[in-house]
């Protein structure tokens, strides 16, 4: 479970290099804490689909909101 | 053979840090190739040859600061005879003690420019590190609260120095004027939604790239938007470099896409995608920062709704685009909710007067209700 | 030749030498099958030695001894499961398979080691005695090793310090006439061990080491000297060690011949031909204790077979002693 | 109240108290009883105690270390005296392959609750046989603790902390310290043995040592301070376990160090302290590490050339401006 969740935040920091991730917050939208723009959100959600081998329909965007989010959405899409 | 300068990367820039050279005396260059890496106020550039050649001799070492057209390379241009032997190769190495390194990184300053320190063997020590801190944030003392300490607080002071810089400038000699237009972007996202419906997640295309593709189109229309002002007159540019703005933590920086009107949809989403990527990890090129003849800023589907921009001199124009959302709009009479973003256009009244700025947002407008033709 | 003792005791004797060649005997098959590792070093021939000294202790007494030290743990009453777990390594082991064959303790039965530096057991026992002298009057420490300890300082220096200070020490030279492949007179100018005992005026003599009555009477006379006076007494067991000195050892430095001429004095052999003879033990006796015996020894490798390996996470255990223990 | 005593006086109250208090302890060496010791710590303790419980050994030093193995290993207390720790190499064997081992060998079952006192270290012109460190060497040992009581609150304390102790014990006792003095409380007693101690603050350069250099780091550290550094000096007191927090938390102050050690600097124990700065503090660090050591030479007689063997409070002044004074 953390390891996911590591892994994800890894994700996030190749995108936006200037996070620390100890401040990143599971439960809070990534793309305002982060400061990160659709762009950058894109980016992360394809780094997301290739490093677990998720297709993600554009309509499921809006599940990766949080790093909770990310981490039930990559588990459940999982086997 | 021919001294390659500091290059200027951007009309605030006074002068440059040499971070780290890639070439060395004895290597062929092509036109494009990068030479070295330039630390300006706002970030690191890597700076390009601007011909074929061979480096002769490297002329100011890293961790030098010189101003802008201070020859810092000889390049021999291919063709002409050798001057003198290539002299020995620059020691990269930064001596540095293990605090200090720790130290820099706190305090956002960039040991390579400390030069030789004070410690055992010129090794940079923590001391020097904090001097060398000290002295770059004491114009800030008077003028505002110290910012809240943290990595990169150096580089973000850097970085809103030339902000600061860049936007007084604008705003002391740009007469503004600014024009805002409601846009439906029904069609386009709809449009736009079908499109990626089919795709893998790699191909999809974003809104904005929509936007930016009807901007580019439209400048076609009323060109006087897109160049510079300079020594009193309007430079129309042929080429439509669109400046991206992207926000960083340190501020904000607007990158340009060459050639942007001449590109098909997928290649604008690549190029965006690239630019921001690269942007985020400071490997931007030196063109990139000086290039753009037009500047666009989103503020994003969760930005404000609309967006009235200073614009960055020299350019004469800056589109900005506000929140994409539901609005009620009179449609044949009817009022619908659609989709709708408000486009704003900040121009130069010296180059450009309100009634073609309204062309130009119509334009956009235009361009938006017919995505499939762009 | 002894008189023989009662019976029962015959029996008692015979069985435990009987115990300590078959418990040997399975080792020497585990080794080869890899279940036991490390250097083994096997007591065959030497039995009636431990068995003769060791039957005659008190619980009081405190024992320590070398490598070849499984029939003197064995006698000593340490678990049979308890010693062939360690050999195997595991937890259960009576060393907690820190140890391993070399290095058998078993404090509850006052079984101190398992030294495995030649030489290096002889001023710990006189330490011990020390210990016992001061805190239980009459006990007294026992003293396994080899004649090629002789050659070392340690086993000088030991001699004069348990005469010098009068210690209740029995030092037991299990002389079997190879230090590995170095014969004795090949390693000593003065080949009659218990006389260096003697420069040390130390009681001292020699005892046939492959006659267990002979080792028992000794070892009576010696215990009892030691428990009157406290003072240290020495014996020197002439044996032979019938298997190589180790697992590793090709038997270069002997002749066959020599082997089995020894192998006539065979302590179980000699000591069963003399108690058959005297009508005290028969043919239905033995296989009586060989079932028990075997029996006894595929309970020890089940149980080996079985235990647990220690977690790794323990690696650091027993190093020191842990903060606030007793 | 208290009162003024040697670091020799210390060491003798010490035993006194430890063979007052407790009927299992014994002390045996050469020449403890009638001699008096070596370096006069024992003298007059067998006419208190007797003959039985300050015993005099012959020159058998694995002899009688091990007999103190096993006297401890028996339920009694020995503290075995080892004229130097050169004579202690002719019992290393009981030291490192019985007093380290025999509690892990054991699977736990055997203490060895044992005290060994070494005299050590040079500056008395005893040559090259009488006068060396080989501190470092027992404190590669697992199983066993090392301590070098550097003041004298320590040699008054550390003897009946070790006796305490249900592990091998190994103290080192430079001859150089004997003659200190100190104004000790009349009830000083044990002292605690599991941490290093700072001896004098400071804020630009740890000097590191123990034992006997002790008293040269405190005379560098005060010239230090006449030329403006602020050195802070730590005295590791045990060598093993060695007390790596109060180390890293001394470097992360000052940011310096030089560690000084009378060993000679080749696979010296100031290695192994410099090693756990770097695998610890690396980041701390804004200089280069310094070690002072004995120079590479078995230890002359001769008196200038002893000297110049020796760590100095010289080299270590200099050491230590080297690295401070480039701020």
């Amino acid at each position: 479970m953390s390891e996911l969740k590591d892994t994800i935040v890894g994700l996030l920091l190749k995108i936006a290099p200037e996070v620390d991730a100890a401040e990143i917050k599971p439960d809070v939208d990534l793309r305002d804490q982060l400061d990160i723009d659709s762009m950058d959100h894109l980016n992360f959600v394809i780094a997301m689909a290739k490093q677990f081998g998720l297709e993600i329909p554009e309509k499921d965007y809006p599940r990766l909101t949080t790093l909770d989010d990310c981490v039930a959405y990559v588990q459940s899409h999982r086997h | 053979m021919s001294d390659f300068n500091m290059p200027s990367l951007g009309a605030d820039m006074d002068e440059g840090e040499i971070l780290a050279w890639k070439v060395k005396p004895g290597d062929s260059v092509r036109k494009g190739d990068v030479l070295l890496e330039v630390d300006t106020s706002k970030a690191a550039f890597d700076v390009e040859a601007d011909h074929d050649g061979v480096v002769e001799e490297i002329l100011v070492e890293p961790g030098r600061k010189v101003a802008v057209g201070t020859p810092i390379a000889r390049i021999r241009q291919t063709g002409e005879a050798l001057a003198k032997p290539a002299p020995k190769p620059v020691a990269p190495h930064l001596r540095i003690t293990p605090l200090a390194r720790v130290v820099a990184k706190d305090l956002g300053v960039d040991p390579a420019k400390i030069g030789r320190g004070t410690g055992i063997d010129g090794a940079i020590t923590r001391a020097d590190v904090e001097r060398a801190a000290a002295k770059h944030e004491e114009p800030h003392v008077e003028k505002a609260p110290p910012p809240p300490s943290g990595a990169d607080k150096s580089k973000r002071e850097g970085l809103r120095d030339a902000i600061a810089a860049a936007m007084s400038r604008s705003k002391r000699e740009i007469p503004h004027y600014y024009l805002s237009q409601t846009i439906d972007l029904e069609p386009a996202l709809n449009w736009l939604e079908k499109l990626n419906a089919g795709r893998p997640i790699t191909e999809r295309i974003l809104s904005p790239v929509l936007l930016l593709k009807a901007v580019a189109h439209a400048i076609w229309e009323v060109p006087e938007l897109n160049g510079y002002w300079t020594d009193g007159a309007l430079n129309q540019s042929e080429s439509v470099h669109l400046g991206v703005a992207i926000s960083l933590h340190s501020g904000v920086i607007a990158p340009a896409i060459h050639d942007a009107d001449d590109m098909s949809l997928e290649q604008l989403m690549a190029a965006l995608a690239d630019l921001v990527q690269r942007a985020r990890h400071g490997t931007l090129k030196a063109s990139e920062m000086t290039d753009s003849t037009i500047t666009v800023t989103n503020l994003g589907d969760r930005g404000p709704e609309a967006v009235y921009g200073v614009i960055y001199p020299p350019q004469v124009a800056l589109v900005g685009f506000g929140a994409v959302m539901s609005r009620a709009l009179v449609i044949d009479g009817q009022l619908v909710a659609r989709r709708s973003v408000i486009a704003t256009l900040s121009a130069d009244h010296r180059a450009s007067d309100g009634h073609r700025g309204g062309l130009f947002l119509r334009a956009i407008a235009r361009l938006l209700e017919h995505p499939e033709s762009l | 030749m002894s008189t023989l003792p009662d019976q029962a005791r015959c029996h008692a004797l015979y069985r435990q030498m009987l115990r300590i060649r078959r418990f040997e005997e399975r080792c020497g098959e585990l080794y080869k099958q890899q279940k036991i590792r490390g250097f083994l070093h096997l007591y065959i021939g030497e039995e009636a030695i431990a068995t003769g000294v060791i039957d005659r202790l008190e619980p009081r007494d405190v024992i320590s001894a070398t490598y070849r030290e499984h029939g003197h743990a064995l006698v000593r009453g340490v678990s049979m499961r308890a010693i062939m777990a360690e050999m195997y390594g595991k937890v259960a082991g009576c060393s907690r398979g820190r140890g391993g064959s070399m290095h058998l303790f078993d404090v509850q039965r006052g079984f101190l080691g398992g030294h495995a530096i030649v030489g290096a057991g002889l001023p710990i026992a006189v330490g011990l005695a020390m210990a016992r002298k001061r805190l239980d009057q009459g006990a007294i420490s026992v003293c396994f090793f080899g004649e090629g300890a002789a050659a070392e300082g340690e086993f000088h220096e030991a001699l004069n310090l348990a005469a010098l200070w009068e210690l209740p020490v029995l030092f037991v030279c299990e002389n079997n006439g190879y230090a590995m492949g170095t014969a004795l007179a090949r390693s000593e100018s003065q080949t009659d061990i218990h006389l260096k005992a003697q420069a040390y005026k130390i009681r001292a003599e020699v005892v046939d080491g492959m006659d267990v009555l002979a080792v028992d009477e000794a070892a009576q006379r010696a215990i009892s000297a030691i428990r009157a006076d406290l003072k240290p007494y020495f014996l020197e067991c002439r044996t032979y060690r019938f298997r190589p000195h180790s697992m590793f050892d090709p038997e270069l430095y002997r002749e066959q011949a020599e082997v089995s001429e020894w192998k006539k004095k065979d302590p179980l052999l000699t000591f069963r031909a003399q108690c058959e003879t005297a009508g005290l033990l028969d043919e239905a006796a033995v296989q009586a204790m060989e079932q028990e015996i075997a029996s006894e020894i595929e309970d020890a490798v089940q149980f080996s077979e079985q235990a647990e390996w220690e977690a790794e996470s323990d690696l650091l255990k027993d190093v020191y002693t842990p903060r606030g223990a007793p | 109240m208290s009162r003024t005593l040697s670091y020799r006086e210390a060491l003798h109250d010490a035993h006194f108290q430890a063979l007052s208090e407790d009927p299992r302890v014994f002390l045996v060496g050469e020449d403890v009883n009638c001699y008096g010791g070596t370096y006069a710590v024992s003298k007059g303790l067998a006419d208190h105690f007797g003959a039985d419980r300050v015993i005099d050994a012959p020159l058998s030093e694995s002899g009688f270390v091990g007999a103190g193995i096993g006297a401890a290993m028996g339920g009694l207390r020995p503290i075995v005296e080892v004229m130097t720790v050169n004579f202690s190499l002719l019992a290393l064997d009981q030291i490192v392959n019985a007093a380290a081992t025999l509690r892990h060998m054991s699977g736990g079952q055997i203490s060895v609750p044992l005290v060994i006192r070494m005299a050590m270290g040079a500056g008395r012109q005893l040559a090259a046989q009488h006068s060396h460190s080989l501190e470092g060497w027992y404190a590669h040992v697992p199983g066993l603790r090392v301590v070098a009581p550097a003041t004298v609150a320590d040699a008054r304390g550390m003897l009946l902390t070790a006796l305490a102790d249900p592990d091998p014990v190994i103290i080192f006792e430079h001859v150089g310290l004997l003659a200190l003095t100190d104004e000790l409380p009349d009830d000083a007693g044990a002292v605690e043995i599991d941490h290093a101690a700072v001896r004098r603050e400071g804020s630009d350069v740890s000097l590191i040592t123990w034992g006997g250099n002790l008293p040269k780091a405190l005379e560098a550290a005060r010239q230090l301070e006449a030329a403006g550094i602020s050195a802070e000096v730590l005295d590791l007191r045990t060598l093993r376990p060695l007390d790596d927090a109060a180390i890293v938390a001394s470097v992360s102050k000052t940011h310096r160090a030089v560690v000084i050690d009378e060993m000679w600097k080749t696979g010296s124990f100031a290695a192994e302290v410099c090693t756990r700065i770097m695998e610890q503090a690396f980041f701390e660090l804004d200089a280069p590490l310094r070690r002072v050591c004995s120079a590479e030479v078995p230890i002359p007689y001769a008196r200038h050339m002893e000297l110049a063997a020796l760590p100095s409070v010289e080299q270590i002044v200099q050491a230590a401006t080297e690295i401070a004074r480039h701020e």
